[in-house]
């Protein structure tokens, strides 16, 4: 019954936000962040109780174990019902979507000031949608929520976003980004509806339970179309490069909360979906798949880190880092071993803390300099306090500085895929470098270098000191002890490795050609 | 000469019909257009009671009937609105009335 | 009775171009009720008295008189002749003319390929026969014309309302 | 009696609490205060430092190690922070804390006055916190995480003085060149651990021998990425461009980083992994030539610059090409020995010169300075002493013990090129140090700030002074790190052939060295001034003073097209072509709306038209 309050708890937070504009500007605001805590407090108290170190999946068990489940019969002449599950990998998932969820009502406390309650509407809509898409087991119900997540942040990018450099304004960057999103969700829903009717076909009776079309045979290359109708829908919300032209714009033009959101929680459903649905789904398809998408991996980090050097305005810098880093989650979820599919989960959390403290360390900033352009900061070193310092912390973490868990999540990526796909690696290795150019950039053009004057702003209130600590706090944690968060998710990891446990990928390169020599 | 091939009389209902288009589409003043709508109308009329007689079946004729009611019908509704173009417009050219442009 | 039909149709044929090409609308209006009348006659050289009879007192003589009438109103008449010999420049009608041609040829062809084989002697169709089919099956089909007639009716009477006739609105009011 | 342990991380918790209080004193802290708190946190540390060696050396010497909790385990990957205690660690500790605190210490005098002296000593513990894990890492994750850490707290001090953006760029650089090495070094994590399992440095260097026949194809890559990550770190030949520029940092960071600790982490590297070079010794060769090499186009360099900093810079990069010779021919424990000498003279060498500087109001060109030995004692004293030890002057300094132990195993080890390499340069090094001496010391002054230089005073900065100059004589050369069970024997062991000859012959090089090198540039200054300003001697010179154009090269090479590249792709070209997507339909848009014109005849025409071509596709159609 608790899966359903979690659910419900954001969407009639928002409701009661919405109303909680009439009585003055504050009660909007805290009603949302009670909200959020409480979704927060209670998946840290299902963390702390349930156990997921689930026995190791045996091969045979064909119902997949969930910590909790929950099921009501919805429409039962298509077998679509409200069935939520819980299992280590949307536990974690749903605790970062709290926290993040936290940090961006905290984040936009000033920022924001009309309209606040139909702000923090469509704020807790996102998270509730969110909680929703980690939740829901049934794929009707999936991509209900999946859907469900586009509205309010078209609205939160539309209403309450900044107007774009050269001119590109608000509204074109909501509607692009919803274009994107809306078209390749419907490709995922007709993959849906085909494995459906598959299934339909040999058993006779629709059902959209995912354990009963984990079961579908489908025959080689139909496996390989469905999979590629939701591939391609994780992909562009991942995004991979070449669908990727939303997310610069969106996060340009996206209020600072809508970009903490939107880089910290929405960019990981499509991992999550990826590592939900698209590889359990159809297993050989994905191993055949597996060499082209870990070329599109690097093809983003490349790609993402050749433009952030080059990007002037500071949120599209940090949008494309996030690209890159995101190149790498790819690689790690198509390796097939169970190290990187863990490293995948650390380098999500990690990814989303720095991401959400560098979005909202340029807020504060646009707070304070009311522009986002590079040219017009510099040398801003001494005169702000220590949200400098902050920046330098984030700044080492989006560089993959040992000590920080993006590190940890980087190598073990790296570590994992290198015996199955060392050429990969070893390309993706180099990725590092580039990831030290933009990150350095990024430090280099905003606080070193000469000042234009030497006007003093304010330092960072306690607010702000207090979520940029907790953040950097926890981004030092699993760097130095990410054993809590790999234990919750050892179990569902082991079981996707478990579904490439048949043959290497095809196209990756075994060790013992690189060896080429003696044994 | 025994008797009248159908295909003669369909074709000239053809002409007839071909020569009203024409006039219809290259005449810019109401009253000609309406003209050439009645010639159209009258030489589906034609069609009808041709084939009408050539299948010697009564239904040519009824049809032609018809024909000729929705003739009258249109004609007056047209003239209507022609007498109406005229007041409001104090021309009959149907290009002068292109409000509706793209 | 074939010549008859030739003949009247040769007619019918001069007498629409003459309507399609005529610059003073009176003039078209006559060769207008000449073609009518053209028709009428290959009507009557086919055999079908009754809609001969028909298209000469409806349409040659309602329809006609009806257009007349409006013409007259306006008093066309002379005045428009030289706008309408303006407007009939080459190149306004040439195009439009090329695509009658067009569309009558492809209508000839089928035509001519059609061979049916069927060939009109000439015995009269009666009126009776005509009659029982209208009233026999066809019952809905003439209800259905005369509430055409109806509406067209109300329609005309209402927007062909000339501004003198009412109570001094200013012309082209929002009826 | 073993070691107690139990203090042990002691020595990195302090400088990293040092770093926290500086850190979090979001700047209330007192200049006094920041310098109390930097330089005791890392005294500290050399007092424990101090105290385990005692009980050390005073054990049986046996490695021990200490596991505080295992960072990641996840399946048969289980890094721990863990720390491991041998003779060689204990090596480096002793040098990262002592000469560090020394620094520290001048460091307090050095930076009196500047403005952010809490953010430089939050740096500087930092670094002594990064370098101490990496030191005493007992797995290559946790190395990596010093060598990362040490790399980042370079960036931070070499771009310190962040106000001019030629600093930034140089700490950039710096940075940018050392992490091309580190994915050297993470390449050759990922290979050991695809191979062994196992990333603990014991358990590497015990399997290793028993999974890889000598010379196997992935050894050599290993033993290879391991040199690479040593190369960017240690700045040599082909990743060393960023030493030079690295003196925009202030001195005492050159002294301890870029002298005694940071670039000496390659030599470490190789050392601690011997296991992997021995099992690919041609690699090892590789290692030796590559230090030779460096060696000679590093001396050359010294010899024509005017910056004295710079000059030290150049200097430091060929004495550890030196180190990198000696480890090519497999004389770990004579590498690591000249590691430790080194370490006493030339931070004294940038000491000296960082006295020089503050006092000549940071004046660096030698061209403005000269006269200035009877002003500055105690910096001309550390010259002499520090320039004598760097030329190796035998018999009474320390540097002529170590460089010449390394001359004498690569004799041992009959690597002949190796050796000529190593006396060529010793005498460069004798004529480019006394060049310095006299050109800063000696002459005329060359500019007011060398007349009015006031000589500094106070305890901070002459004890660090005179206590590096003791250390750097023989005295220093008495300290034998303890390598004994942890290095495999080096060539010189074996024979003793030749072994005096060579000493003479190494000894008359150095001397001879100085000897010309004073003759030339006190007595033959305006010779060679004209040497230097005519045709192939000019181009000579400027060839040297840009070190060889491997700058211009790289900057050609690498930085550019890259600049280019990313000027190119700034307007995200995939985007655009999703744009193209939309401007289509909005130029179809435009082009359809004109077809609406409002004509009753068009339409008439239009839908004449439509119609006929219906029925000329069905009458002509099938």
């Amino acid at each position: 019954m608790i899966l359903l309050w979690l659910v419900l708890v954001p969407f009639i937070g928002g409701l009661l936000c919405w109303q909680a504009d009439r009585w003055g500007e504050k009660a909007p605001r805290w009603i949302a962040l009670i909200t959020m805590m409480l979704v927060l407090i209670m998946t840290l108290v299902l963390w702390l109780q349930g156990d997921y170190q689930l026995p190791a999946m045996n091969a045979g068990a064909d119902s997949i174990r969930w910590a909790m489940e929950w099921k009501v019969p919805w429409i039962p002449r298509f077998g679509i019902d409200v069935h939520l599950a819980l299992d280590g990998l949307s536990l974690v998932l749903i605790a970062l979507t709290g926290f993040l969820g936290m940090l961006a009502v905290l984040c936009s406390w000033k920022e924001i000031d009309d309209r606040i309650g139909f702000f923090h509407l469509n704020l807790l809509f996102i998270l509730g949608g969110v909680v929703g898409v980690f939740l829901a087991i049934d794929l009707f119900l999936f991509f209900f929520f999946w859907e469900m997540m586009l509205v309010p942040m078209y609205f939160l990018i539309a209403l309450w976003g900044h107007s774009g450099s050269e001119g590109k304004t608000r509204i074109r960057a909501a509607i692009k980004f919803f274009i994107y999103t809306q078209a390749s969700g419907l490709l995922m829903l007709v993959a849906i509806l085909a494995l459906v009717f598959a299934h339909h076909a040999n058993t006779g009776e629709y059902s959209f339970s995912y354990a009963d079309l984990l079961q579908t045979p489908l025959s080689e290359n139909m496996a390989m179309v469905l999979m590629l109708g939701f591939f391609i829908a994780f992909a562009v919300k991942l995004p991979v490069v070449p669908l990727h032209g939303w997310l610069p714009d969106a996060h340009a033009q996206a209020p600072t909360a809508g970009s903490v959101d939107l880089a910290g929680i929405l960019l990981k459903t499509a991992a999550y979906g990826m590592l939900r649905f698209a590889l359990p789904l159809f297993p050989e398809a994905s191993q055949t798949f597996a060499p082209i998408a870990m070329t599109l991996g690097l093809v983003g980090v490349f790609y993402g880190a050749v433009l952030a050097c080059g990007q002037r305005d500071i949120k599209r810098l940090i949008a494309y880092t996030s690209i890159s880093h995101m190149g790498f989650v790819l690689i790690g979820i198509y390796s097939g071993s169970e190290l990187a599919l863990q490293g995948v989960v650390v380098l999500m959390v990690a990814h989303a803390f720095s991401a959400a403290g560098l979005f909202i360390m340029s807020g504060q900033l646009f707070e304070r300099l009311n522009t986002r352009d590079l040219q017009e900061m510099g040398g801003l070193w001494g005169r702000m306090g220590s949200l400098p310092g902050f920046s330098l912390c984030f700044v080492a973490a989006s560089l993959g500085m040992p000590g920080t868990a993006n590190f940890v999540g980087e190598f073990m990526v790296l570590f994992g895929t290198f015996p199955t796909a060392p050429v990969v690696v070893i390309i993706g290795a180099c990725g590092m470098v580039f990831a030290a150019i933009y990150s350095l950039i990024l430090m280099q053009r905003v606080y070193f270098g000469p000042s234009l004057n030497d006007q003093k702003f304010e330092g960072l209130d306690g607010r702000e000191f207090t979520m940029l600590l907790g953040i950097f706090a926890l981004v030092v944690l699993f760097g130095l002890y990410p054993q809590p968060l790999l234990d919750t998710t050892s179990a569902v990891m082991g079981e996707v490795q478990g579904l490439f446990q048949g043959s290497l990928p095809a196209g990756s390169v075994p060790m013992s050609s690189l060896a080429g020599g003696g044994q | 000469m025994n008797g009248i091939p159908m295909e003669h009389g369909l074709i000239l209902a053809a002409i007839l019909f071909a020569i009203g288009l024409a006039g219809l589409m290259f005449r810019r003043n109401m009253v000609f257009v309406l003209m050439s709508l009645e010639i159209m109308l009258n030489s589906a009329g034609l069609a009808f009671i041709v084939a009408g007689t050539a299948w010697e079946q009564p239904e040519g004729q009824a049809m032609f009937l018809l024909v000729i009611t929705l003739a009258a019908a249109e004609a007056s509704v047209g003239l209507a609105l022609l007498i109406q173009l005229y007041q409001r417009f104090r021309t009959l050219d149907t290009d002068a009335v292109s409000g509706m442009r793209g | 009775m074939e010549l008859a039909f030739y003949l009247s149709g040769l007619v019918a044929v001069l007498a629409t171009l003459g309507v399609v090409t005529g610059t003073n609308a009176v003039h078209a209006l006559l060769y207008l009720i000449v073609s009518l009348i053209a028709v009428a006659i290959v009507f009557f050289a086919l055999g079908a008295p009754f809609a001969g009879a028909l298209e000469i007192i409806v349409y040659a003589g309602a329809i006609m008189v009806l257009f007349v009438f409006v013409v007259m109103i306006l008093n066309l008449g002379q005045g428009a002749a030289e706008q309408e010999r303006i407007w009939l420049k080459a190149q306004t009608w040439v195009g439009p003319s090329i695509l009658a041609a067009v569309l009558l040829g492809v209508l000839v062809i089928t035509l001519w390929r059609g061979n049916t084989g069927l060939v009109i002697e000439g015995e009269t169709l009666t009126a009776k026969a005509v009659g029982a089919t209208l009233f026999g099956p066809w019952i809905i089909v003439v209800e259905l014309a005369a509430m055409l007639l109806l509406a067209a009716l109300v329609t005309a009477s209402h927007v062909g309302r000339l501004p003198s006739a009412t109570s001094g609105e200013h012309s082209g009011g929002d009826q | 009696m073993g070691v107690s342990m139990s203090y042990l991380p002691l020595t990195f918790l302090l400088p990293l609490l040092g770093t926290f209080i500086l850190a979090l004193s979001r700047g209330h802290m007192s200049e006094r205060g920041s310098v109390w708190v930097g330089v005791s946190s890392v005294g500290l540390a050399a007092l424990v430092t101090a105290f385990i060696t005692i009980q050390f050396m005073s054990g049986d010497q046996s490695a021990q190690t200490l596991t505080l909790w295992t960072w990641i385990s996840v399946g048969n990957f289980t890094p721990t922070i863990g720390l491991a205690l041998d003779g060689l660690s204990i090596t480096m500790l002793g040098i990262i804390t002592g000469v560090g605190f020394l620094i520290h210490l001048f460091a307090a005098w050095y930076m009196r006055g500047e403005e952010g002296i809490t953010r430089f000593f939050a740096y500087m513990n930092l670094f002594v916190f990064s370098m101490v894990l990496l030191v005493l890492g007992d797995n290559l994750m946790l190395l990596f995480l010093g060598w990362e850490g040490v790399g980042i707290c370079s960036y931070l001090l070499i771009g310190y003085y962040y106000r001019d953006s030629a600093n930034g760029a140089a700490a950039f650089k710096a940075f940018l060149i050392t992490r091309i090495g580190d994915v050297f070094l993470a390449i050759g994590l990922f290979l050991i651990f695809a191979e062994l399992g196992t990333l603990n440095i014991a358990a590497i260097l015990e399997q290793a021998p028993a999974h890889w026949a000598t010379g196997d194809s992935l050894v050599r890559w290993a033993a290879l990425m391991f040199l690479g990550g040593a190369l960017g770190k240690s700045a040599q030949l082909p990743l060393h461009t960023w030493l030079a520029d690295a003196m925009a940092g202030p001195t005492p960071v050159s002294a301890l980083i870029h002298a005694a600790t940071m670039v000496t982490a390659g030599v470490y590297l190789i050392a601690r992994m011997h296991g992997i070079f021995d099992l690919a010794p041609d690699v090892l060769h590789l290692v030796g030539v590559i230090g030779a090499a460096t060696l000679l186009m590093a001396g050359f360099a010294a010899l024509a610059q005017t910056d004295i900093k710079r000059i030290l810079a150049y200097s430091t990069m060929s004495q550890i090409g030196y180190m990198f010779l000696a480890l090519g021919v497999g004389a770990y424990d004579s590498a690591i020995f000249h590691l430790m000498t080194h370490a006493f003279f030339k931070a004294l060498l940038f000491l000296s010169a960082g006295a020089v500087i503050v006092s000549c109001h940071h004046e660096q060109d030698m061209r403005k300075l000269g006269g200035l030995w009877r002003r500055l004692p105690l910096a001309y004293m550390g010259f002499i002493v520090g320039g004598a030890a760097l030329s190796a002057l035998p018999l009474v300094t320390a540097g002529f013990y170590s460089k010449d132990d390394i001359l004498w195993q690569s004799l041992a080890a009959d690597q002949k090129g190796l050796l000529l390499a190593g006396l060529v340069g010793a005498l460069l090094t004798s004529l480019y140090t006394v060049r310095l001496i006299i050109g800063t010391f000696h002459g005329e002054m060359k500019s007011d700030h060398a007349r009015n230089a006031e000589p500094g005073r106070g305890l901070q900065h002459g004890l660090p002074l005179i206590l590096l100059a003791v250390l750097s004589t023989f005295i220093g050369a008495m300290i034998h790190p303890p390598l004994s069970g942890v290095l495999p024997a080096s060539p010189g062991e074996s024979t003793e052939a030749g072994h005096t000859a060579l000493e003479l012959i190494a000894a008359g090089t150095a001397i001879a060295g100085i000897a010309l090198a004073a003759w030339l540039f006190l007595r033959k200054r305006e010779a060679l001034a004209r040497l230097v300003s005519g045709g192939p001697g000019a181009s000579l010179w400027t060839l040297w003073n840009q070190a060889w154009g491997f700058d211009l090269l790289f900057d050609r090479l690498l930085v550019r097209p890259f600049r280019i590249l990313v000027f190119i792709l700034r307007r995200d070209i995939i985007d655009a072509l999703f744009g193209l997507v939309a401007s289509i339909t909005k130029g179809l848009n435009a082009g359809l709306t004109r077809t609406q014109t409002g004509r009753v005849r068009t339409y008439a025409t239009s839908m004449v038209l439509g119609a006929t071509v219906v029925l000329i596709f069905l009458a002509f159609g099938q």
